[in-house]
């Protein structure tokens, strides 16, 4: 098969509805902050669902999605390879994402979010404990 | 009248804030072996800082996104995290040099060994960045660093042969007698000491901590573009001083109290508390910066809430961080090594470190999507690729320059 | 990759560079120098008034420290031939002198202990030393690292 | 299914010639309106025929600046093409297999994304 020439798609692909993302490119390694704007982490991975693995996909089936932003030791996976086991996997479900831009947003609380229980853990025992750690800085 | 203040406030603490342990010790030693035959590579430092520096402050000012965050996003995860290792180590050993500094500061002024000073020090810069709002500990430093100035106002006092000064400083290649290789050695260490990346950390992510918007681009492109300059050319007077004091008696510098001679020389005692209090000040403030861009590295790169402008417990893992890296520090300097050896080694890794630094930051300047309309213009972009160029040849000839005269010996 | 440039960074710490004995003593006698001329600069300012003595002190200590080091890089080298055993014992003689004046002028400046100004002679004697065998060409000398 | 196990695998036609490598996968938010954000769904994958990875995009957008590097990355991503997600016959373990007569679109993004809206 020559090179095949880029068609540039004059055919019938219409006008994308929603906004346009490429998953690597816009998503993966963004930062993602919560509802008010506080970093909870930063996107190590997505979960896709609908792609089942050596099933042959029958022509006009429903496109995968996008189920859940995967991070935690999700990262060392993608650096050093390897596959967490489900459960261990911490993941902020695809559905409390509000808006992505540069960032990430999503429209809860980082407080609720178990993504966010290391910084809760640190915070409550070590940091909180040590005196003024809780009051703004003058 | 009061934004004339907040002006020059700005300028000024970027003024102190350029000079650190590095730099004062880089441009003796530098000074004292070449004269001002390598003042031309501080001002290609200068104008590099400026311009990542400006280019840096623009990106967090108007994507709101700070420069590791950015070199995590745009590098990936691997190169972002060997990026990550090289820097944070690096900002350990600035930390390391920069405490160590503060406390050789105040043995000058007491004679009490550093080795007493060294916690002091250390919970100095710990209790400031737990505490201090970030602007108080920015400015205060940065002010106090201005006592610097002295080391210009010595090299007048001293009433050098400027012409002899001026024909080191515009003479080319490496002089005679010194190995070529140990020419371009220190030009390598100079200039990772003028383009420290720790700087630019601190630099883009204190845009955040102000929450500084596109109007106050005008006035931080001010403190660059000012401010820096200034700085490096108290870096040329520093070398300036030791040219003409420690050169031609043949002292090379190995210790501080080298470095403030000639200052005691042209000043007396006057001039010598203006070094000291710049010294502790410039060192002091330093360290804070150095303490916090290793936060900042850290908790960017993993996404953690990070800045000064939340409480501590809201950025619980990026506090922890910090204390964990002073305590290294501090841990550092009690095996007894010599300050301005770490010192000498951080300036040279700091030149290796850059590309991986200073490469995001220029292709996100170029990127629509985070910067809209404020992309680089043209020349800011014919700059920054000269500059893209510089600075690989700097890290890729750093380690062997390093290995080849074994650290300038 | 620059990156691994950057972790080998700290693994090339270790600097093995071999040098001759010759010039080790070129070294010695250079790190003497500075140190000489250092403690020197420190005591004219201090007797005239124009150094803080803790400053003084500390200087003093510094070129010392320096006078120390570069003895016993000295003493620790192997001669390899009659000439360089007769240089390395001038070189010791040089920075044993040095050594002493120092240390009796961070007596004087210290603790009060003789008088500064009766120190500055010997200070003087030790530098005309030590630059006296840095101009000497060492017979036989290998490249000057 | 994890994203980074679908980067980089393998595409092929439906005979088996090696196509390239899968860059990235291109998504919409347009499904269904879902909480917060309209659901997402994959539309479709790119695939380069020279090279591995690239987080810099300049293939996929009109961007030049800096000149040197948008034309170096420009030449290391050449050829690179789109094909949408109902040409997607099979996915396996480091391989995508495309249906026979697939399109090769163009990469290049729609403008709002490459603008800062």
């Amino acid at each position: 098969m020559t090179e095949a020439m880029n068609t540039n798609d004059a055919d019938a692909t219409r006008q994308p509805a929603g906004q346009v993302l490429d998953a690597h490119l816009h998503v993966l390694d963004r930062q993602v902050l919560d509802r008010d704007a506080v970093p909870v982490t930063t996107v190590d991975d997505l979960e896709l669902d609908g792609i089942e693995l050596g099933a042959r996909i029958e022509p006009g089936s429903p496109p995968p999605t996008v189920s859940a932003i995967l991070t935690g030791p999700q990262l060392a996976m993608r650096l050093f390879g390897g596959h967490a086991p489900a459960a261990r996997r911490i993941a902020i479900p695809w559905r409390l994402v509000a808006d992505i831009g540069t960032v990430v947003r999503l429209g809860v609380s980082g407080d609720d979010l178990d993504a966010g229980w290391v910084e809760r853990w640190v915070s409550r025992h070590l940091i909180g404990r040590i005196p003024g750690g809780r009051h703004d800085p003058e | 009248m009061k934004r004339l203040f907040a002006v020059a406030l700005g300028v000024l603490t970027a003024i102190g804030g350029f000079v650190d342990i590095g730099d004062l010790v880089t441009n003796a030693v530098v000074g004292s072996r070449f004269g001002l035959g390598l003042a031309w590579v501080v001002l290609v430092g200068v104008v590099g800082i400026c311009v990542y520096a400006q280019m840096a402050g623009r990106v967090a000012a108007v994507s709101g996104r700070a420069t590791f965050e950015i070199i995590r996003e745009r590098l990936g995860p691997r190169a972002g995290l060997a990026n990550l290792a090289a820097s944070f180590l690096i900002n350990l050993l600035t930390v390391t040099a920069e405490i160590g500094g503060v406390a050789l500061a105040l043995q000058l002024a007491t004679s009490v060994d550093p080795g007493w000073w060294i916690p002091v020090a250390a919970f100095g810069v710990w209790i400031v960045i737990w505490r201090a709002k970030f602007e108080l500990l920015e400015n205060v430093t940065g002010m106090l660093g201005l006592a610097l100035i002295v080391f210009a106002v010595a090299l007048f006092m001293l009433s050098p042969d400027w012409g002899q000064l001026a024909g080191q400083a515009l003479q080319p290649g490496p002089p005679a007698e010194e190995p070529v290789a140990t020419y371009w050695f220190y030009a390598v260490a100079l200039f990772g000491a003028a383009m420290t990346p720790y700087e630019v950390f601190f630099f883009s992510s204190g845009a955040i901590e102000e929450r500084w918007t596109v109007e106050d681009l005008a006035k931080s492109r001010l403190n660059v573009l000012v401010g820096f300059p200034l700085g490096g050319l108290l870096s040329i007077a520093i070398a300036g001083c030791a040219a003409v004091v420690l050169l031609p008696r043949a002292i090379d510098v190995t210790s501080l109290s080298q470095v403030v001679l000639p200052v005691a020389e042209a000043g007396g005692k006057v001039a010598l508390a203006f070094v000291i209090v710049g010294i502790l000040a410039a060192t002091f403030g330093a360290a804070l910066e150095t303490t916090l861009s290793s936060g900042y590295t850290l908790a960017q790169y993993f996404g953690w809430s990070w800045g000064k402008f939340r409480r501590p417990a809201r950025a619980a893992r990026f506090h922890l961080a910090m204390i964990i890296g002073i305590l290294i520090a501090v841990g550092i300097l009690a095996t007894g090594v010599d300050p301005i050896l770490v010192t000498e080694y951080s300036v040279v890794f700091s030149a290796v470190a850059l590309p991986l630094t200073y490469l995001p930051i220029l292709i996100i300047a170029n990127d629509r999507e985070y910067m809209g309309d404020h992309v680089n213009g043209r020349a800011m972009n014919v700059v920054g690729q000269v500059y893209l160029v510089i600075i690989l040849a700097a890290a890729l000839t750093a380690i062997p320059l390093l290995i080849v005269t074994g650290a300038g010996a | 990759m620059v990156a691994a440039s950057a972790a080998l960074a700290l693994g090339a710490v270790l600097l093995t560079g071999c040098t001759s004995a010759e010039a080790t003593y070129d070294a010695a006698v250079r790190q003497g120098v500075a140190a000489i001329e250092t403690a020197k600069l420190a005591v004219d300012q201090e007797l005239a008034g124009r150094t803080f003595t803790p400053t003084a002190i500390t200087t003093l200590g510094d070129a010392r420290r320096e006078l120390v080091d570069a003895t016993g890089q000295v003493a620790e080298t192997d001669a390899s031939t009659a000439a360089e055993a007769e240089t390395r014992a001038e070189v010791l003689d040089a920075l044993g002198t040095a050594l002493e004046a120092v240390g009796r002028a961070r007596d004087a400046v210290a603790s009060g202990v003789g008088s500064l100004g009766g120190v500055v002679p010997q200070l003087e004697d030790a530098a005309e030393e030590l630059s006296a065998l840095e101009q000497r060409p060492t017979p036989g000398s290998g490249g000057d690292g | 299914m994890i994203l980074s196990d679908l980067l980089g695998s393998v595409a092929v036609e439906a005979d088996g010639t090696r196509l390239g490598t899968i860059l990235d996968v291109r998504l919409e938010v347009s499904g269904a309106p879902a909480q917060l954000l309209a659901a997402t769904v994959v539309t479709g994958v790119l695939v380069s025929p020279h090279s591995r990875f690239s987080t810099w995009g300049y293939e996929r957008r009109g961007e030049d600046g800096p000149l040197l590097i948008a034309r170096l990355q420009r030449w290391v991503h050449r050829g690179t093409f789109l094909v949408a997600w109902d040409d997607v016959e099979r996915v396996d373990e480091g391989r995508v297999t495309f249906r026979p007569g697939y399109v090769q679109r163009d990469a290049m993004l729609p403008r709002a994304t490459r603008e800062r809206t």
